[in-house]
């Protein structure tokens, strides 16, 4: 078993950046998504990955999250594989795919009650202020099947309010968001930053934020 | 201890329990005798209630075997070489029927103290012998059986 | 991290409210599966015989087969819809171990399909002609096996639940699987009409149950991994 | 020893090994099987209770013994899938997995051959051996309609693996379960006979050649398929491309 504590080993930059990925190859099927593919995610920072459609964007983040294991290289949390410390890594990561996480039988509050409490506890006064954060007061008791898709979205960004992760994986979380809440998104991403967090996201989009970075797979 | 190795000691220490449950109730299970079928002392001991639809182990007694030569109603007798159950049957007898040989039979007892049989079940010998063997054997006396070779069937 | 991190066991819980609560609000997901159970049973009759003694001799074997088939029907929303709503990532990305989440799921099918039909055992039981003395054997086998099929068939909907069209893929997966709860709960309850003691079968599937219990969830929670990968 | 193992996972270097030893594994199989079919089914004298039927048993328990092996096989190429992500792994069991359904089903066909002289039947409830083949033979089927309802080869790969790790398990329960529900078929009687009369030596020595040619025909098989596999799977790796030109 490796130990907790810092591995002595010769890659000793990686071992204070919050994500660093070293030599990522991943296939699908015989056909190469990426190779040799480097980054780093320090502490602050919005990294915003570009890429054609089929560029393997949503692979990349879904290797990140440790949803998908099909891939070879190295990706580490603060120096250690997050393989060896999955939980850890779990509990400071918030992930956000193209399926959002939301029950539509169940309503905006009930289900970031139980999303949100899968990682830590959270009362309904944060639950409630949160909803009406991303505009959806008014709705929090209504079933979810009801909702637009774009106030879906929304139900499930709320949990970046709630949230305290210190990543966030967003997988194109723009795309059924209307002009104002692209804006507010935008600052929920800049504030997350700048609050020594960091954000990981896929986007057509141009993003306004200050501290955004890029990585453009394909 | 750290956080993640408490959890995947409280899954380790879960299935070790449910596993102790589970060998635990393995030894009472196996303490509860359960047989498929009654051996013919226990039916002489009146193990058996009246009218109760049970199956009975044993040997088909030597010398025993009667059948009707009008119908297929069959009479013999199994035993344990302790005590010996009648049995009548109507039907057709399986294969490996013999006297000598252990069957099954699965019924109830009528009030003559008669075992009728619905169905009647062979088992076969767990040992394959050449006839040649056999002879030898029943010539040395080896055997309690003492039926003929059976030929091609 | 904050201070602020759930328990394990606030996640289970949270967990298992959730699915009750979906399906409480989803009833038809669960009214179904329970009709089709009574409708199969009362089929019999009409299929092979009205005569009690016939009834009786094949009321065990009718009802759990019945068992086999309704549970198979609503093992599918046990994680479809978490799969195809994204609820399922969230649950793979809990910093708990997954093999409690699917625990708490499973328990929380057991009560809304499994349990019902215990229930109503005793009603069927009547419905077939089984003689009063086994309805209590037949209640309890029940009672064991219906969550060990809840367990087991958990792993096959966890393998298949990627699957575009699945078909009858589940019932090829899981129904021979529950070959054993279908001998130790009829022969539990042929043995009470023969008036022995059904207890070795029963604690035989006591054993099944809790074998079930500590392996099957660390099978599920793989092949969620698996089909989400 | 770990050298070797992993060794072994490289598809090229399975390909070569098997190509060097497969001529001297049909030979071996040629010879045991045709000894075996010939003296078993034609020379063998009569069993003293099942005449000339007994001969069909030669044929069936080394059928029967060799597609015991296929869940085990099975369970120990599943956990190599699932730990070491070896893919050759998962070749033989792709491969295992249909072996083992014919298998099964010879099993059950020359049984339900013999029982149909010997107990009248072709099909027999009682028989727990029966009954828990043919419940293995679900199994499998099952196993190998999920690998062709799964598109991704990697999910496939991983959940068969899975698949048959459970079903291995499941086959002992089935097993015992069944044996339980009808102690009939050659377990011990409920009187015991006196049964410490020596077996006919022949009837052991053919059935242990055919068993032994059995053993080999499942190995021979395993590995022409798994050997197909390969170079269907690795028809892109530059070895297998230079393996056809020099072909052509």
């Amino acid at each position: 078993m490796s130990s907790a504590a810092p591995t002595a080993s010769s890659n000793s930059d990686t071992d204070t950046i919050m994500l660093a990925a070293r030599g990522l190859f991943c296939a699908r099927d015989d056909r190469v998504l990426f190779k040799n593919l480097n980054f780093d995610l320090p502490e602050g920072q919005v990294l915003q990955v570009q890429g054609s459609n089929g560029s393997g964007k949503t692979t990349l983040m879904r290797i990140l999250c440790g949803l998908n294991d099909g891939y070879e290289g190295s990706i580490k949390w603060y120096g250690q594989e997050i393989e060896d410390q999955a939980a850890n890594f779990f509990s400071s990561l918030l992930y956000i795919g193209h399926r959002v996480g939301v029950a539509k039988v169940l309503t905006p509050v009930e289900n970031l009650r139980w999303s949100c409490s899968l990682k830590q506890a959270v009362s309904d006064e944060e639950i409630m202020a949160a909803l009406k954060e991303v505009g959806l007061r008014g709705f929090e008791e209504s079933p979810c099947y009801t909702l637009s898709a774009g106030q879906q979205q929304r139900v499930s960004l709320a949990r970046l309010i709630i949230s305290p992760a210190s990543l966030w994986v967003l997988d194109e979380p723009f795309t059924t968001l209307d002009r104002k809440g692209v804006e507010r998104l935008e600052q929920i991403l800049q504030r997350q930053a700048q609050a020594g967090g960091s954000v990981m996201v896929t986007t057509h989009h141009s993003l306004n934020i200050p501290e955004l970075a890029m990585l453009s797979l394909g | 201890m750290k956080p993640h190795r408490r959890k995947k000691l409280g899954i380790i220490l879960f299935i070790a329990a449910g596993l102790s449950v589970a060998v635990g109730f393995t030894a009472f299970a196996l303490k509860q005798n359960i047989n498929m079928f009654y051996t013919p002392t226990q039916v002489a001991e009146g193990e058996v209630g009246p009218g109760q639809h049970f199956r009975i182990g044993g040997m088909v007694k030597v010398g025993t075997v009667l059948g009707a030569d009008d119908s297929l109603k069959v009479n013999f007798v199994a035993t344990d070489f302790v005590s010996d159950v009648p049995i009548q049957y109507e039907g057709i007898l399986p294969d490996l029927f013999r006297e000598g040989q252990g069957i099954v039979a699965e019924g109830e007892m009528d009030a003559a103290g008669v075992f009728q049989a619905s169905r009647v079940l062979a088992k076969h010998d767990e040992n394959f012998m050449s006839p040649e063997v056999k002879a030898a054997l029943d010539a040395a006396g080896a055997s309690a059986d003492n039926h003929m070779p059976s030929g091609t069937n | 991290m904050t201070g602020k991190q759930t328990t394990t066991s606030a996640a289970f819980l949270a967990t298992l409210k959730r699915d009750l609560l979906i399906a409480f609000k989803k009833k038809n997901d669960i009214v179904n599966p329970f009709m089709f159970f009574i409708i199969v049973v009362s089929l019999f009759p009409i299929g092979i015989s009205p005569e009690s003694d016939r009834l009786t001799e094949i009321a065990a074997g009718v009802i759990w087969i019945s068992v086999l088939l309704a549970s198979m029907l609503s093992m599918d929303n046990l994680y479809r819809s978490d799969f195809e709503d994204g609820s399922l990532e969230q649950l793979l990305l809990s910093p708990h171990p997954l093999f409690f989440l699917v625990l708490a799921k499973n328990i929380s099918h057991w009560l809304v399909s499994g349990l019902p039909v215990v229930l109503v055992s005793p009603l069927l039981a009547y419905m077939l002609a089984l003689p009063e003395e086994a309805y209590g054997t037949l209640f309890l086998s029940l009672l064991l096996g219906t969550p060990i099929m809840s367990l087991v068939g958990s792993i096959a909907v966890a393998l298949t639940v990627g699957l575009g069209s699945r078909g009858l893929i589940l019932a090829v997966i899981t129904l021979p699987m529950s070959v054993p709860v279908l001998i130790f709960g009829t022969l539990a309850v042929q043995s009470t009409l023969n008036s022995q003691s059904p207890l070795g079968y029963l604690s035989l599937m006591l054993v099944m149950l809790s074998v079930s219990v500590s392996l099957a969830p660390l099978a599920s929670a793989a092949a969620l991994r698996i089909s989400v990968n | 020893m770990w050298v070797w193992f992993f060794k072994l996972g490289s598809p090229k270097w399975f390909y070569e090994l098997s190509g060097k030893w497969l001529p001297w594994l049909v030979a071996a199989m040629v010879i045991f099987m045709t000894i075996g079919l010939v003296w078993g089914l034609l020379f063998l004298p009569p069993d003293y209770q099942q005449g000339f039927t007994s001969r069909i048993l030669i044929v069936h328990v080394a059928v029967a013994g060799t597609s015991l092996a296929f869940f085990p096989l099975m369970f120990v190429a599943g956990t190599i899938t699932l730990v070491w992500r070896m893919k050759l792994a998962d070749m033989v069991a792709k491969n295992a997995a249909i072996l083992g359904a014919w298998f099964s089903f010879i099993t059950l066909a020359t049984g339900s051959l013999w029982g149909s002289v010997m107990w009248g039947t072709w099909w027999e409830w009682t028989d727990s051996r029966l009954v828990s083949m043919l419940f293995q033979l679900f199994l499998l089927l099952g196993v190998i309609s999920l690998r062709s309802a799964l598109e991704d080869s990697d999910a496939a790969a991983k959940a068969c693996a899975l698949l048959s790790i459970v079903g291995c398990i499941n086959v002992v329960i089935i097993k015992y379960s069944v044996e339980w529900w009808n102690t009939l078929h050659q377990v011990s009687s409920p009187v015991t006979t006196d049964t410490s009369s020596p077996n006919g030596p022949e009837f052991w020595i053919a059935t242990l050649i055919m068993i032994v040619a059995v053993y080999l025909f499942l190995t021979v098989s395993l590995i022409l398929s798994t050997r197909n596999e390969i170079l269907e799977r690795e028809r892109k790796a530059q070895w297998v491309k230079d393996l056809v030109l020099k072909a052509k």
